[in-house]
């Protein structure tokens, strides 16, 4: 059941040093109010999965909170490197840190298994590609019925999954809407999820612009709602604020250097209360 | 011709004309999207685009700078959850044309944006294969476009990420449900085709001005060339104006917080 | 790419004799309007495919359209037996037909895996349950991953699928709102899809009740398109008018005896021409 | 008591008590239907109901006689297609009670709903497993409600449509990721729940005015008793007010096209 919680408390409580964490948003709805909050309470050996680590896991991986990244795509969308990942994978900084990479289709897929609470994901995937040959947890398995040869993944299950989502109501239900990614895969595949919401609603049945088959994710799917006004900027929250493109094409120099990224961090993370 | 243009609008228009009206197009960021878009706005407005991050027959007035940015979920027909995306529409069997862009190319078109040099001590780390793996062998065919070089296009790619037609040429062959593949590679010199017996990368068309050594050069195999090779036909004044106020209206865009 | 066509052409062309058909819709926008022209057009040796064969196929079966029946709960909501279904199984009246049945669970992910093209779904079904012993598409399959039993049935590929749907607009987007049950699955798991819609609108995307998010299935994977309007009657279309219960309970009686079975067909769809 | 009430309410209002404020419940239609709406009329305003139609946290204001009616949808928080109810809801662990109705049950809560008598041969053809099969090993703990008979409760099933324990009381051993099961029986006589040790059920509950007898006469097994055995408290004034509201909306709403 959805207990509404500061931003700072949900993550104290819900974000081990160690565990396994899932940021989704694809591209949309990032959330990164809750990113830097992981940051400034400074967790550590994070195991992070998400299909398209951007700035908010370049920043993470940054400050050391990585240990190893689980992805399918990594980098600045349209701009370039991810340099804070590169650095740690190519030069080891702040840390060394483990990768393991798959496709879209499985993460996607295996996302979905998740959510399912299947232990894998089959897929017709992986065909000539040599991913398999540096990720041993791609798997094969023959069709019973066909002999058919497909893909298998096994299925993400985060100890927590952070999303942000437009808004929440009284009772904890959360509406996402536009591009809705693997959002809620992400909540229902977890062990605990917390969402942040730009805010909160009485009652979201009752909202103007409801819809009988909306994306809604009910209170009792999720542990913890945190108000994070703009928590998704510099990503872009539907029908609230578009994308900060230009702090996308800023942040290649920021995060190219790692005084400069260390700089950016200490002036807008750390020391921005809760407010980054 | 009077008209001019820079090469990479030679390869941008040229990308754009092989997509057409009715096509359902799976559309890879940067080139392959302005390409794409280009059709769209020019002789194929029908033509359907479908990004990733879940957005249906999309109609964007800029250029996304993400695959997911606002404009693409706004101007969609619907946009559904990703796993969907790539479950119903991709796997499912209803793209006919998977547009793509890559780092690394080889001969036989085997796409490599994993890393350069050794996997596990990267040279350069890349990153990584997105949406392409499963797009290049669940859509119908596949269209490549990237500007040519020789650090492009090498004789053997460092990593397949993303399966051409294998290490040997035969990488699809006797392979159950699957797409035909590259079926052309659009850079801004030529215009490149698989050999239908070796699926080999062969040029069959140069871009006005372009000459079988510029190409040659350009390339890190010693590339063939088709018996008839034709001459990729120019952009047209309406194509090019229609390209530049799309790039000028997504620059606007762009630089705005 | 949908074309428009009236309901006869569409059903006389995509529905042939001995094809595999889904007409779905879980209670809700059941394609009667379909089924009876299936009736009309006396098509034969139909294998059909429902997760809840109700009215509609209690009436094809004893219309003598069916050999075959594939389902999961076949049955009159909340009133009780399908009388023509169970004497085609246990009489052979007015054929003997096949049955191949399945849990709702297996259905449901058979649909999604033949959406998804995949051959075959994966789910945790059928643990101690008879039902694999008497279909021998019930397959197990062991998790390379956890050695975890689970089951694994085929994909569901009809060669047509036929589903009624609110609307279409004019490029042949088709809206399905409220319970959307396996609809799309059906259309998109189907060679060839036939949707029957109460009304055609301009531009799907300028309604005033368009959501970014609304299930709407693009006109390029769809067929057929036919205006029906009531097309659903007696069941229901969320929207557009309620489900007709007493027919629902007045269908006992009639489908209990062959005679009146036999003259409400005649009456009612037979001579009703296209208006049944 | 000077209240007067049928054995049917009897039933529907134990059962109706049996679910917890805050349980999410996967609900059969029939008799779970209506306890569980009563539930959620009375003492547990805030239970879960999801049906399998794909409504979700669903507040029907008249007993849908369908599992997807359209009152369903109205009153729901969100519907979502089929093949996602059953997978992210109900496979993915979020339903904590399945409530389901059946044709017949052996004294091991091996449901059948399939058929009387032999598969290929069937006396009596039911409507088949539905949600049950999965219902009842995918949510935390199943409920069962059905009038009591000779006919209903049978030594052994028929068919096992849906799994109580098995025919040996031991199908839910060492199974992994299966839910507990059968907790309890709730018929128009007694309450039963399966034995601890060897999971065949027993009485732990007669209603007022039933006798040992009566239930003897109504099962097709040596029934057991509970040591301790319990006395069903009787319906409330206002249980009984409710639920006789519900099914009178109902009636009219149902008599009408």
């Amino acid at each position: 059941m959805a207990e509404f919680l500061s931003l700072h408390d949900a993550v104290a409580r819900y974000v081990e040093d160690g565990a396994t964490v899932a940021m989704e948003g694809f591209t949309h709805l990032i959330p990164f109010a809750a990113g830097h909050e992981v940051i400034r309470q400074k967790k550590r050996d994070l195991t992070l999965i998400r299909m398209t680590p951007d700035l908010i896991y370049d920043q993470l991986i940054g400050a050391g909170c990585a240990k190893k990244v689980i992805f399918s795509w990594g980098g600045n969308p349209g701009v370039g490197s991810l340099h804070r990942l590169r650095d740690a994978v190519e030069k080891g900084w702040p840390r060394r840190i483990e990768i393991l990479e798959h496709s879209h289709a499985a993460m996607a897929c295996a996302f979905e298994a998740g959510a399912a609470g299947l232990p894998l994901a089959v897929l017709r995937g992986y065909v000539g590609s040599e991913l398999p040959n540096v990720n041993d947890q791609i798997k094969f398995i023959e069709c019973p019925f066909t002999g058919e040869r497909l893909a298998a993944v096994p299925a993400v299950r985060p100890d927590v999954s952070i999303v942000h989502a437009q808004k929440a109501d009284r009772k904890g239900n959360v509406l996402v809407e536009g591009i809705v990614g693997v959002q809620k895969e992400a909540v229902l595949a977890a062990a605990r999820s917390i969402v942040t919401v730009e805010e909160i609603v009485e009652d979201m049945t009752a909202e103007p612009d409801y819809h009988p088959n909306a994306c809604i994710i009910p209170g009792w799917a999720i542990d913890a709602i945190a108000v994070a006004e703009k928590g998704a900027l510099p990503s872009y929250a539907h029908g609230y604020y578009p994308r900060n493109n230009r702090f996308y094409k800023e942040w290649d120099a920021i995060a190219r250097d790692r005084d400069a990224f260390t700089a950016w961090i200490e002036e807008n993370v750390m020391n921005a209360g809760g407010n980054a | 011709m009077s008209i001019e243009y820079t090469s990479s609008e030679m390869m941008t228009v040229t990308a754009a004309r092989a997509l057409e009206n009715g096509m359902t197009c799976f559309v890879g960021i940067g080139l392959p999207s302005e390409a794409a878009n280009l059709a769209r706005l020019t002789h194929a407005p029908d033509v359907v685009l479908i990004y990733e991050s879940g957005t249906l027959q999309t109609k964007p007035d800029v250029l996304p700078l993400s695959i997911g940015d606002g404009e693409l979920a706004e101007s969609a027909l619907t946009t559904v959850a990703v796993p969907e995306m790539f479950r119903y529409w991709l796997q499912g069997g209803k793209i006919s044309v998977g547009f793509l862009g890559t780092a690394q190319i080889d001969r036989y078109a085997n796409l490599n944006t994993t890393l350069i040099g050794d996997y596990h001590d990267p040279k350069v780390r890349l990153p990584g294969g997105g949406g392409a793996p499963e797009i290049a062998t669940n859509a119908g065919e596949v269209f490549i476009t990237l500007k040519h070089s020789k650090r492009a296009f090498v004789k053997d790619v460092d990593f397949v990420t993303t399966l051409g037609f294998g290490r040997d040429g035969k990488g699809r062959d006797g392979v159950p449900n699957i797409g035909k593949g590259p079926t052309r590679v659009i850079t801004d010199l030529c215009v490149m085709k698989p050999d239908p017996e070796t699926k080999e990368l062969t040029v069959v068309s140069l871009h006005p001005g372009v000459s079988r050594e510029d190409v040659i050069e350009a390339t890190g195999w010693e590339i063939r060339f088709a018996g008839e090779l034709e001459s990729t036909p120019e952009p047209s004044a309406k194509e090019l104006d229609i390209l530049r106020e799309l790039k000028a209206r997504t620059e606007r865009q762009h630089a705005g917080e």
